[in-house]
């Protein structure tokens, strides 16, 4: 007997979800770019697709990231994944045992207990082929349900998994999930009340068969049991492709192609499709957002790709984001959130045209010299860091224009975290026609909005853009700047786009160790918040973005730091503007505590200064 | 609206008028434009009212329209007006009456300002000593011409054949009274209910039996105003001012629009043909247009005068529709015929505005 | 009817007097829905003062406000156009006004307006 | 023997500085020329910035009378003379009385708002003056323009008969301002689809409080602020009021229809009280009120030792500094007769 109703439930899932795959996948590679697909069908035959499949058994079945994060919630996720990946496998090897090696039909290694009725034989069951199958199927099973049991339990305990709330669900992912943490309590049952009929099956299940004999009528129950399980993998099939379980397909899809090298380009098009499927629905990034403190969760990253991949935007949602960056470093998937964001916001204002055609009168005038600093528009806002930065400059005595000293124009960032894409375009050509003009090789600013949108979207060939902070650093270590040390215990608060934005912590914090004792802050380095006066926030109003503000201040300041130190304009503004602590930026403290280089102090001296 | 609160403000606003013997200056443009209007005042004074008018020939301008227009200076204004004064001093009058608003308010500004700065007078005294040996007292009296109709607008009422009535519905006719802006915006207390709320013209409507129509624009100019119309370029301003009243007063359906100026009646009249023209508006029922009308002429149109002798015929905007409201006889034949009878020849008809020629 | 026009060398001059009755108010309804920080601006001109795109075209942000609170729209969508959005202004306004949404609000708003009724704007 | 004070003028200034003397162990005798004490605040409403009701605040400062007080209402003061060390205040119906001391506490009259007759009011229905909306309020009848509809727009005309040199009122009335929102948010209470305007020169929010209710006007109930002065208002067809300001931060005229208007009229010093304080020869400066012996350090006194001031007959003042200047004034005479 090697066929029975039951599972055709099971098997019309599979074959409709096979369906929509292969149509969804087509699609996919028909929207993509073509030199995309060149650069795809290339990645298939290169070291990258090794890499890949490296990033698949790292990420999709281990869960490593996770694991880091927190390891019981790593542990749960990679039970799901891992085991029931090893149970198919396995259970197919296990089919062959039975079926002389030939393949055979997808569900027969599924329901293979109700098909194949081998008696337990102890004690060398472990000794046969059959009997370690057995054994080993029975094992991963339990594997699996212990990841079930503590599923449940992160229903109502998130806190021990590391997540203070957990994704709320729409009707579809409630179907999946449903039927997905039916699917492997109905196969114990089944195969248990098959195991305790014929006295078969491995440790787990012959045991439970055997209780369950003793007090069900097993003969009325195994049948159904298996038609349960049958059904609850086939609405699990149904099901899957509108649920977050899409992910599952789809991630491997996205790892493959990151690899390639490809990147989201045009919003919507078909990478983006791809990263909204790949979405889990972890709520990891729920719990990095600072929106929570706003009671905003419903904008949070999460929320964001559903409401793209259910193709319900929602325009106030996509604009309340600060783009601190916290979820797109928390993401498990590595989901480009910011970029997903910043796409939405561009459909939202597509209708927007810019017009700075009265910029086009503006000439540079200036001399040529190796370094030019720009302040940045917030920067003109801290004239004290101006003054600071001129200062260090002269003390160094480094020869520099002070491009926008009589004000310039926006770098474009903004516009771009609207959306606004093409208005910022014409910016950076403006900026980079200025800039350029300079013939400088190095290119300092004081704002990090500004240095990160130079990197990325700006095409400044030969000329190297550095932060301030960046900057100060290699004058010290190069030894042109010798800073006094004083008593005092500051602490160093990463702007997101310096931090996470553009990889700097360390400059920053081996300047300021030189004058100062800097404590540690319990989210620092990646993790650091937002202050709050985020320009890449659309929509929040000040009452909320002042809550994000103090709720930041108060972790900064849980060692009663004497000075806050931070090295954006930006965030200086904000956190001075709630009058709680002094607030400086890194070039005014260097300013403050300049010394003359012949007589740097030595070790002794500045005990004694100290 | 209260009318109690206007009337304790026209209360306040009264003036002194002369009770005979005046010293008529007539305007210069009035007799281009309406020349009936003062032919009428003379008349009613005379025939009807029985007072001593001396009809001044030898008056020139009172150099207004230069004045307004910032090329005449002052000193050569005071001097001009001056003269008047000895004119008036020389035929032995003490009451001076002036047909135009313009000349009334700026004989007002002269006089004030010689009683602030008597040395001022003094030496126009010697200008005009200087220039033609003419000598003058300053007039005793001092008023509009129509503050003088409105003086009398009771005993003109007892004398009409006519009330500005609706003669087939015994309703009042709605009457809007639109006051040179030079008659007291200037000086609120030389013009009878002062510059917010004039009376003179009001009076005289609801002596006449008609409504008076207070709508929002009330206050605004006509639109001359003097710079505004002599430069081309500007006119459109000028017609923007009385398409910005007649947009105002359209929805209260006024019969007929009275003034006391001289040129407000021409433009809130020619400036509905250029509207018409320009634009294919026209005001009033049936595109007949707002009559608009002299003080004078209406005085002379209740009296029952010959609606042509007192140059009716001259308004770009119709008077007949309204002559039959009231119910006052005329001679469709006789409209474009000249003193004896000769055919003075018919003006070409507007596209839109109506116009009854036969 | 064709109405025939004729040319008198001048014509009926627009009214530079701001007629509250006769504006549309639609775009600054819903701007005030999407944005009600539009109502706390006391037009104290700190935004324009250090307004980036002021430096170099005649925009100004306390204008724009005022204008959209009187229903003035017309011509208004080229003057929110120059907005570099910044979000100097943001930091400066004593009033806490969202400034940035503001702009973002108001084009969208224009932009709408003209696309689907640009007949209940003011001519 | 006790010393006698006479109180002339009992609003809150009389009532609250009778109250101290009282205390202080003085004879007190408060005359008022209406029925009934409480002047002005009789009248009101509520107060800024709390809407405190006025009946409430003049009920509670009459509480706080000692029954040794002497209140001799219905009678208009005719005559004060400075006889030796005392005074004889003598009133119209034959009342007389020695005094070792005199506060006035005369108060102010309201800006006659008919002289501004541009504005129109008494001649249009639906101009009226902020004490006529007052009394609307307290009526606590249904809020209604002069036609009896719901009126779809109210406008509010600050500085009426202040910082006016047409009328010669070049003084700010001080109150008008914040009265002006407190009354637009009345109105936006009583009917919340109205647009509110409030046409104003400069706001001067000068007190605790009042720019957290000019913003609350703003935020909660959207009250609109142009900032212009009101040139001439119109009626139209409908008995609505047509208003033609400058919208000064634009620089354009500005047309705008309203179903009621209300002119936020400033405080004057009455004439009546004038010749009072022209018997004792006091001096009144160009605004009408009259002089201290010295703004800061002499606030209560006169040139004339033993006549004391307080409230608004020297200057505009709020309730609130109304009843500390009145507080002040009894201090002041209590140093005096020491």
């Amino acid at each position: 007997m090697t066929f029975d109703l039951f599972v055709l439930p099971f098997f019309f899932g599979l074959i409709f979800l096979t369906v929509v795959l292969v149509q969804k996948y087509s699609r996919w590679i028909a929207m993509m770019d073509s030199s995309d697909r060149v650069k795809a069908g290339m990645a298939l035959f290169s070291v990258n697709l090794l890499k890949s499949i490296k990033e698949v058994v790292l990420e999709s079945l281990l869960h490593r990231k996770m694991f880091k994060r927190n390891p019981l919630l790593g542990y749960m996720h990679m039970s799901f994944a891992l085991g029931w990946l090893l149970l198919i496998i396995l259970g197919n090897l296990e089919s062959r045992v039975y079926s002389g090696g030939h393949i055979n039909p997808p569900y027969y290694p599924i329901f293979l207990k109700f098909f194949i009725h081998d008696k337990r034989v102890l004690p060398f069951e472990l000794f046969t082929l059959p009997g370690f199958f057995r054994f080993i199927m029975d094992f991963i099973l339990l594997f699996v349900l212990s990841g079930l049991v503590l599923a449940l339990f992160k229903r109502t305990r998130s806190k021990w998994f590391g997540l203070k709330k957990t994704t709320q669900h729409n009707s579809f992912d409630k179907w999946a999930i449903t039927s997905l943490w039916l699917i492997f309590p109905m196969r114990l049952l089944a195969e248990s009340f098959t195991a305790g009929l014929y006295q078969g099956g491995g440790f787990l299940t012959n045991t439970l068969g055997s209780i369950f004999d003793a007090i069900l009528p097993l003969q009325y129950l195994a049948y159904p049991a298996w038609w349960a399980y049958s059904t609850m993998l086939g609405i699990f099939f149904v099901t899957l492709p509108w649920s977050r379980f899409m992910h599952i397909p789809t991630e491997i899809v996205l790892i493959f192609l990151r690899n390639a090298g490809i990147e989201q380009g045009k919003y919507p098009g078909s990478f983006s499709e791809i990263e909204l499927s790949s979405c889990p629905r972890c709520g990891v990034c729920i719990d990095v957002c600072q929106m929570n403190e706003v009671d905003k969760t419903s904008s949070t990253a999460v929320y964001l790709i559903r409401s793209l991949r259910d193709q319900q935007p929602d325009k106030q949602l996509n604009a309340n984001c600060m783009m601190c960056g916290r979820c797109l470093q928390a993401c498990p998937v590595g989901i480009d959130t910011l970029g997903l964001r910043v796409g939405a916001r561009s459909v939202d204002n597509k209708s927007i045209a810019m017009d700075f055609s009265y910029l086009k009168k503006q000439p540079f005038v200036g001399e040529e010299t190796g370094i030019v600093y720009f302040a940045g528009c917030m920067g003109h806002l801290t004239p004290g860091v101006k003054r600071a930065i001129v200062q260090i400059f002269n003390h160094a005595k480094i020869d520099f224009t002070f491009l926008d000293e009589d004000g310039s124009i926006c770098c474009g960032r903004p516009l771009k975290l609207a959306g606004l894409r093409e208005a910022a375009s014409k910016l950076v050509s403006e900026n980079t026609r200025m800039i350029k003009n300079t013939g400088a090789q190095l290119l300092v600013t004081s704002c990090p909005i500004c240095l990160k949108t130079f990197n990325n979207d700006y095409q400044l060939e030969g000329m190297k853009v550095m932060h301030h902070s960046v900057y100060i650093d290699k004058l010290v270590t190069e030894g042109k700047l010798a800073l006094r040390p004083e008593e005092l215990k500051a602490v160093y608060h990463d702007p997101c786009e310096l931090g996470r934005g553009s990889g700097i912590y360390e400059q920053p914090r081996n300047v300021l160790k030189q004058i100062a004792e800097v404590a540690d802050v319990a989210e620092e380095q990646e993790n650091s918040l937002c202050c709050g006066g985020s320009i890449g926030e659309l929509a929040m109003d000040f009452t909320q973005r002042n809550i994000i503000r103090d709720n930041a201040l108060k972790i900064l300041c849980e060692s009663k730091p004497d000075l806050l130190v931070t090295a954006c304009p930006l965030c200086k503004k904000t956190y001075d503007s709630a009058n709680c602590i002094k607030v400086k930026d890194i070039a005014e403290v260097v300013a403050a505590n300049l010394v003359s280089v012949k007589h740097q102090p030595k070790t002794t001296e500045m005990v004694e200064q100290g | 609206m209260k009318l109690e609160g206007k009337r304790l403000i026209w209360q306040e606003y009264q003036k002194e008028i002369a009770d005979d013997h005046y010293f008529y200056a007539r305007s210069c443009i009035r007799q281009t434009f309406f020349p009936g209007a003062e032919a009428v005042f003379v008349k009613i004074m005379k025939d009807e009212l029985g007072k001593d008018i001396h009809d001044e020939q030898h008056h020139t301008s009172c150099t207004g329209i230069g004045y307004h227009a910032d090329v005449v200076p002052f000193d050569t204004t005071m001097t001009v007006i001056a003269r008047q004064f000895a004119l008036m001093t020389e035929a032995g009058y003490e009451n001076y009456a002036a047909s135009c608003v313009t000349s009334f308010g700026l004989y007002t500004e002269v006089l004030e300002t010689w009683h602030h700065f008597p040395e001022k007078e003094a030496q126009v005294r010697e200008f005009l000593y200087k220039a033609t040996g003419r000598e003058f007292n300053k007039p005793k009296n001092l008023a509009h011409a129509s503050d003088i109709v409105y003086k009398f607008r009771h005993q003109i009422a007892a004398k009409a054949k006519y009330k500005l009535i609706d003669k087939n519905t015994g309703e009042p006719l709605k009457v809007v009274e639109h006051i040179g802006c030079h008659y007291s915006k200037m000086f609120p207390h030389k013009g009878i209910g002062g510059a917010e709320y004039p009376y003179v013209l009001s009076g005289m409507i609801e002596a006449w039996g008609g409504e008076v129509i207070d709508y929002p624009e009330r206050r605004h100019c006509c639109g001359f105003g003097f710079r505004q119309y002599i430069v081309q370029a500007n006119r459109g301003f000028s017609l923007s001012c009385s398409k910005k009243k007649f947009d105002s007063m359209e929805p209260y359906q006024p019969d007929m629009i009275i003034t006391n100026c001289p040129g407000c009646p021409m433009f809130l009249d020619r400036w509905q043909y250029a509207l018409s023209e320009m634009e294919g508006k026209t005001y009033g029922k049936n595109n007949n247009g707002i009559p608009v009308f002299t003080y004078e002429e209406v005085a002379g149109m209740i009296m029952g005068y010959d609606p042509w002798k007192i140059g009716l015929q001259l308004h770009q905007v119709s008077a007949e529709p309204l002559l039959d409201k009231i119910g006052i006889p005329y001679d469709p034949l006789s409209k474009f015929k000249g003193k004896n009878g000769e055919d003075l020849g018919i003006p070409e008809t507007p596209n839109y505005l109506k116009f009854y020629a036969d | 009817m064709e109405k025939k026009v004729k040319n008198f060398g001048y014509s009926v001059t627009r009214d530079r007097q701001i007629d509250f009755d006769a504006n549309n108010h639609d775009v600054g309804k819903i701007v005030a829905l999407a944005e009600p920080t539009l109502h706390l601006c006391i037009s104290c001109g700190t935004c324009s003062a250090t307004c980036t795109a002021s430096q170099f075209t005649e925009f100004s942000l306390r204008q724009v406000i005022l204008l959209v609170r009187r229903g003035e729209t017309k011509g208004l969508l080229k003057e929110v156009s120059k907005c570099m959005l910044c979000g100097k202004c943001q930091l400066v306004c004593p009033r806490n006004v969202s400034t940035r949404n503001l702009i973002i609000q108001i084009s969208r708003a224009l932009c709408n307006h003209e696309v689907s009724g640009s007949a209940m704007l003011k001519p | 023997m006790q010393k006698h004070i006479v109180v002339i003028g009992a609003g809150p200034a009389g009532l609250e500085s009778s109250a101290n003397l009282s205390n202080l162990g003085f004879r007190v005798t408060l005359v008022e020329k209406e029925e009934v004490t409480g002047g002005h605040l009789n009248k009101w409403h509520a107060l800024f910035p709390s809407l405190a009701s006025g009946k409430h605040t003049i009920e509670a400062i009459v509480k706080g009378l000692n029954p040794g007080i002497k209140i001799q209402t219905a009678t208009k003061v005719t005559g004060i003379e400075a006889v030796n060390d005392y005074f004889t205040v003598s009133g119209h119906n034959g009342w007389q009385e020695k005094a070792d001391a005199v506060v006035l506490t005369t108060g102010f009259q309201l800006f006659d708002s008919h002289r501004k007759e541009e504005y129109g009011y008494g001649i249009y229905e639906n101009v009226i003056t902020s004490a006529d909306l007052e009394k609307q309020f307290a009526s606590g009848k249904e809020f209604v323009n002069r036609q009896g509809k719901k009126p779809e727009r109210v406008g509010f005309v600050h500085c009426v008969g202040s910082r006016d040199e047409k009328v010669n009122n070049l003084h700010c009335s001080k109150v008008c301002c914040i009265t002006a929102v407190k009354q637009a948010i009345e109105v936006k209470q009583m009917i919340p689809e109205a647009d509110v305007f409030c046409f104003y020169m400069d706001l001067r929010m000068f007190g605790r409080h009042y720019e957290e209710l000019y913003k609350q006007a703003q935020e909660k109930y959207n009250i609109q602020f142009i900032r212009g002065r009101l040139s001439e208002s119109t009626e139209d067809k409908d008995g609505n009021i047509i208003v033609k300001v400058e919208d000064t931060l634009l620089g354009k005229p500005l047309r705008i229809k309203v179903g009621l208007l209300v002119l936020m009229a400033g405080m004057e010093f009455p004439p009546a009280t004038k010749a009072l304080t022209n018997m004792l020869g006091l001096k009144n400066v160009s605004d009408g009120f009259i002089q201290p012996l010295d703004e800061v350090l002499h606030s209560n006194l006169t040139e004339i030792p033993g006549v004391f001031i307080a409230g608004t007959c020297s200057g505009p003042k709020s309730v609130s500094d109304t009843m500390a200047d009145a507080r002040s004034a009894a201090l002041a005479v209590a140093e005096y007769l020491k």
